[in-house]
């Protein structure tokens, strides 16, 4: 069995942006969609592409996203010699060796990759809420012949300043890259996930490093030099729904649009699940005193509460009197009587005290972060 | 802690009183409260007592069974590092009806080989019908304290908690400071309002005095059981010491108290002495997506596992995986299995719907708390009547 | 690859003729080459072309086969994200013995609910008594090649290969361009030296083909068999493809054919044949220690697995784990099947040896290739005679 | 079920005194014994003590280490909650992190350590080869109300001046802590082997890191604070077969004693198994050819020549006509027709051609390194 693909999904950033959320856990552990974690996504659909063979590369706070992700037997990675690999920084007699960027993330990882001997590698982001099939993209990079393709969304104009854009030919081949650009010549942004042919792109990576010339990151580094020599590089359109949830207000706006039932993503596909690694908890118990409407709410919750268009992780309680609306509620929160929570997301692990309140806004979403406790006796609130 | 236990499970256990729920199921695998089935309990006790392995011994198809165990690793029960779940059928029945009737020694023999083959220096013995949180180390402490030749299990309970007709016994204790047994007697006959001893068929012995049982057991031609057991220790003038057990208790007979145990759990009371332990009682990790309540759902009391999609109105009942339930439709006091649909405008009152039952729109069904109505897995229920698919 | 095959293994296959070995295990569970089972070549062949899932049939007890699978992860089996093994007692036949009669109809549906839930293309018919390396994946391209509603898979060999009343058959091919098939006949009547296309008994189909031939089977109350299916293309004037395999074969339906098959392996191009694949032949890892050969050890062409302790002489053996050679003795054209022991000056020779044998000192034993001894399980052989222990 | 006690095990030092074997992997991590690694015994010995939460802390090369712990299936770990954690230098919020010595390496890794919660923690090292019951010496430990207990072994009194030796009262309390003293008072030597109360050590690391003081290493720092501070510290002595198999020539004598099947290490013993990851791999095939005298050999090997007193792992190939004498060949190594190797150590995937020699001495143990290969058309004999 020859293993074809190596996946590499780049799990390392802090996500700074979200704040309290990540102050000890990566960004795509972050909980998502009441069942879910961030990375859940990318590795899901490596798992349907039929990838099994997974590094996640991190260096940030790995222990949730180490406990999470595992061997990758939640995905059914771990089948057939594959499997998902963490892999975080180490020392050789070279030296001690951080990350510093993703192109040099997957130069450190030049021996993982090798004793898989891959022919393609594919590179991920493992912070982006999308579901989309890597075989297809790879069906397109054989048939084009490329030696790098590049995953494009179009994106509004007015917003091609936020991304890097892909300038293209009629044949789809990518002539010019510009870096989150004044005036683009194209809509067509870079999504982040790259097909390399991997004998070429080590290459690029050992010789560039033994003449110390910086290769560090894809965009800045690797891609121009593909341009210069004149490698052959394509884009592949994806349409479907694709979110980075990179702030404090996407990750609310994403897990909102997340509930609606008829959601682009449909998360009860069952030709395109999502898999996630399903905790060992009870059933939801919904008591007398408990109103839930237009809501996700998963095992181990305990409700005696009002829940109103919002999603809940597991185990969370709600106390009597409460009222949750219009919110993101993590795993293992508790939530005491008479609370009112709104337009807010509340860390895992959190606890909400009696009559405390805790009101956002949908440009400002209040924020209780990791293992944050609010009202009580607290000083926090 | 380490393994000190090799658990015997006795899963050839009384199904005629749960028909059609038992049609292609043992005892073990019956759906319990949402997302687990009976054996979960028991597994989850020999977890959290750090048992390795299991051998289990089971009549007729035992495919619902091993689908739910699988590898066993759940339970901590997979087969790396001396562990392992081991199946076997339960062949000494089979030999009773003259069939396969060669097979008979092995019966005691795969006893042997399991009990010899394991590091643990206990036997615990016991069975799924008996719906229980029970902490095996604390029976374990108990026996050791007592310097016991066997300990068996049993909770006071009054005539009324089992049924009229009950197979199960009593055991007759002898009054003094230690609690051990005197007898086991039928509870069957005894009347309405009496306190009993019931006989949870549960059994802590040391490897030794198992082999010794298992081999008197075969020169006899006996069945390995508790009950075998006690009547061995008693016929040696040795003592049968008795643990009691004071927590959450259901035996599951019947469709009765088969629908009174997943009632029970919508109260929180009982829903904490079954599932509050050291840890969560596990089952067998399935792919889900949360649980969605539509803007019109009404939910009272009510218990739902995940994936399931609810426009309607839900009180008191226990809902599996799977199940969507359309606008318009009324369920109280009832149990939805797994995959399940209800359509719009459904009544269902004192209702168990099996496994992937289908209820077409406006349909009603409506049962009593004393004979609740049972859809056979795989129904189609129409407003005018039910048909049963393949 | 994707998950593109649905396996359907027909595990009740013909035991008569390998008793003992086979007194409490199916074919699939007969030890093979030092360290494998038989239902480890099918099963690797599955790995190779990526299945997740598997639908095993079978007759009697399972045990052994059941301990040896486990969660089937060894093979990509196992319950996560949509894979596992579906185990199921062929009801069907006990049903013909007219036992659980009332099972009869689950057999048909068994296989239904199979084939539909899986998210696979291809259904995959197969068993375990044809010995061989297949690679699932051309039988997959030359189906799609030929746009074949059904595939079948056979072998050229000589009359000879099979024993003589062979219950097997072979296919009558169509001459051409293309391999189709005529009919089925059996080769129990054909002359000695002829040239025959064994019916491996192995089958490729689509799921929509298998289900509308589930449904023909069921109304004619008929095996599911790649025999029967066969029957059905050609009713229909459809064309069966014949898949031609040109690696290692060996049909194991008797112990003579069960002993040459081991010896094969001793012989390294056949050794090559078999074991040399994309992966290696997968087989439940066991915890284990190297062989220790002491310094009088003398061994000629055999084979070994870990954990054995060597002192005496060893030629054109196949030696299974844990096994115990003392000084003095000599085994020569032998099968030791794991956990026996062979104390000092003890001489073997064209002899089977099942598991936890134990041989005294000074014990003798000499069969012939035509009859090698068999010696069953958990047998003591004294150098007056045989004991069998329980 | 409450977690009494995490095994923390040393897994990151290079073992740069093994040369070309440690060049690419950890020291951990090199074959032992045929079927072994080296990390295989502190592994079996946490599995038969019933300490199934280990924590497996490395830095140096860790992808084989990585690949061969796994979530500690093979030992038997991953039950009841438990399982190895491989914990590797990670970046956070107050920057990135390498490990500085051994008392560092347990206090980067607090957070893994109290997600467990446990009263103890076992510190053990990852290269040595020993059998020894952990359970007992934590009894020891909870008997003697020690807040700090270290295991021990009586050396010769000549060597006393290679390791840190340990003072002791009459009731086995340690007074002094002496690294690798001139004039020894005590011939207890530590086998780096500590059982720590959790919550005090936790105190000391995390106080004296809030002072900016050192406390790094456990010998240099930890122990002489506390035994500064009067905390309890107890020896526990241990007297079977120990051995740290530190330089090749230790390698490869604990090879050649572990040969002899009376070695009191006593590999066969079904009570306390020596667990390691097993490969899917072929019978052992002897062929007409072979000789075989003295010496173990493990599944997958195909041997056509002579072996004499040697340790042969899996997949080793040897042709007709060579001849292994007092050797050691690590996994997957392929060896010609009419090689002689003599008192060597071959490096796992190295390829020996055709008529090449490679003879040592007791002294001067021939090594050929990792994938090397030797002989034929190469210049690197």
């Amino acid at each position: 069995m020859k293993t074809e693909t190596v996946a590499m999904i780049l799990a390392g950033g802090q996500g700074s942006r979200l704040g309290k959320l990540t102050k000890t856990i990566a960004k795509p552990a972050v909980p998502f969609g009441g069942n879910y974690r961030i990375i859940d996504f990318a590795l899901s659909n490596c798992a349907n592409s039929g990838f099994n063979h997974v590094g996640v590369v991190t260096q940030y706070q790995p222990l949730v996203l180490n406990t999470h992700v595992g061997n990758g037997s939640s995905w059914g990675l771990n089948r057939h010699n594959g499997g998902a690999t963490i892999l975080q920084p180490y020392s050789s007699v070279d030296g001690e060796k951080f990350f510093k960027g993703t192109a040099h993330a997957i130069y450190q990882n030049i021996d993982y990759i090798d004793q898989k001997n891959p022919d393609y590698v594919v590179i991920l982001s493992g912070d982006h809420i999308y579901k989309m099939d890597y075989e297809k993209m790879l069906d397109y990079h054989k048939r084009k012949a490329a030696s790098l393709t590049v995953g494009v969304m179009p994106v509004p104009w007015e917003e091609t300043s936020r991304f890097g854009v892909m300038n293209t030919d009629r044949t789809d081949r990518i002539i010019e890259f510009q870096e989150k650009p004044e005036n683009a010549k194209s809509n067509l942004a870079s999504m982040g996930i790259y097909i390399f042919d991997w004998p070429r792109l080590k290459q690029y990576l050992v010789d560039n490093q033994s003449k110390n010339r910086q290769m560090e990151d894809f965009g800045h580094h690797v891609i121009p030099a593909y341009l210069r020599n004149s490698e052959s590089i394509y884009a592949y359109s994806f349409e479907g729904y694709w979110k980075d949830v990179g702030t404090i207000e996407s990750l609310w706006s994403a897990n909102m649009e997340f509930l609606d039932p008829e959601h682009e993503l449909n998360i009860r596909d069952r030709k395109w699940r999502v898999y996630s690694k399903n905790p060992n908890t009870t059933p939801q118990f919904l008591t007398e005193t408990a109103k839930v409407s237009d809501s996700m709410i998963t095992d181990g919750c305990y409700i005696a509460g009002e829940i109103n268009h919002s999603v809940l992780s597991h185990n969370v309680k709600v106390g009597k009197g409460s009222v949750v609306t219009d919110s993101v509620i993590m795993p293992n929160v508790v939530i005491g009587e008479n609370v009112r929570i709104e337009k807010a997301i509340i860390g895992e692990g959190a606890h909400i005290y009696d009559d405390a309140e805790l009101i956002g806004t949908e440009s400002d979403i209040a924020v209780a972060g990791y293992k944050e406790e609010v009202g009580g006796y607290s000083d926090e609130k | 802690m380490r393994n000190r236990l090799a658990p015997i499970l006795n899963l050839v256990e009384h199904t005629g009183k749960l028909k059609p729920l038992t049609d292609r199921r043992p005892v073990a695998s019956l759906p319990f409260a949402c997302r687990y089935r009976l054996i979960d309990f028991p597994f989850s006790s020999l977890y959290n007592a750090e048992a390795v392995s299991a051998a289990l011994f089971i009549a007729g198809s035992g495919h619902s069974l091993y689908d739910h165990i699988r590898s066993g690793s759940t339970w901590g029960l997979d087969s790396f590092a001396g562990g392992g779940v081991f199946t076997h059928s339960q062949v000494k029945l089979k030999s009773d009806q003259n069939v396969e009737s060669k097979y008979d020694k092995f019966y005691y023999e795969d006893h042997y080989n399991y009990v010899t083959r394991s590091k643990a220096e206990y036997v615990v013995m016991m069975g799924s019908s008996f719906l229980s949180n029970i902490q095996l180390e604390s029976v374990l402490h108990f026996h050791e304290d007592k310097n016991s030749q066997v300990t068996v299990v049993y909770k006071q309970v009054n005539r009324e908690e089992l049924v009229e007709d009950t197979v199960y016994t009593a055991l007759n204790l002898n009054n003094g400071e230690t609690d051990t047994v005197k007898g086991i007697e039928p509870v069957s006959g005894m009347a309405s309002g009496t306190k009993l001893n019931v006989n949870m068929e549960m059994m802590l012995l040391s490897k030794k005095v198992f082999l010794d049982y298992l081999f008197r057991a075969k020169q006899h031609d006996m069945d390995i059981s508790v009950n075998t057991f006690i009547q061995f220790t008693l016929d040696s003038n040795e003592s049968v010491n008795a643990y009691e057990y004071t927590g959450y208790l259901r035996v599951i007979e019947d469709v009765k108290s088969y629908f009174d145990a997943n009632m029970d759990m919508l109260d929180q009371d009982n829903f904490n002495a079954l599932f509050y332990r050291a840890d969560p009682v596990r089952t067998r990790a399935k792919n889900s997506a949360p649980t969605y309540y539509g803007e019109e759902a009404v939910i009272e009391n009510a218990q739902f596992a995940n994936d399931c999609e609810v426009y309607g109105t839900v009180r008191n009942s226990v809902i599996f995986r799977k199940v969507s339930i359309e606008k318009g439709s009324v369920i109280e006091d009832s149990i939805i299995m797994q995959d399940s649909c209800i359509e719009e405008d459904v009544t269902l009152k004192h209702v168990i719907l099996d496994k992937h039952v289908y209820v077409m729109k406006g349909a009603k069904l409506e049962g009593t708390p004393d004979n609740p109505i049972v859809i056979a897995k795989n129904s189609v229920v129409y407003p005018e009547g039910i048909t049963k698919e393949g």
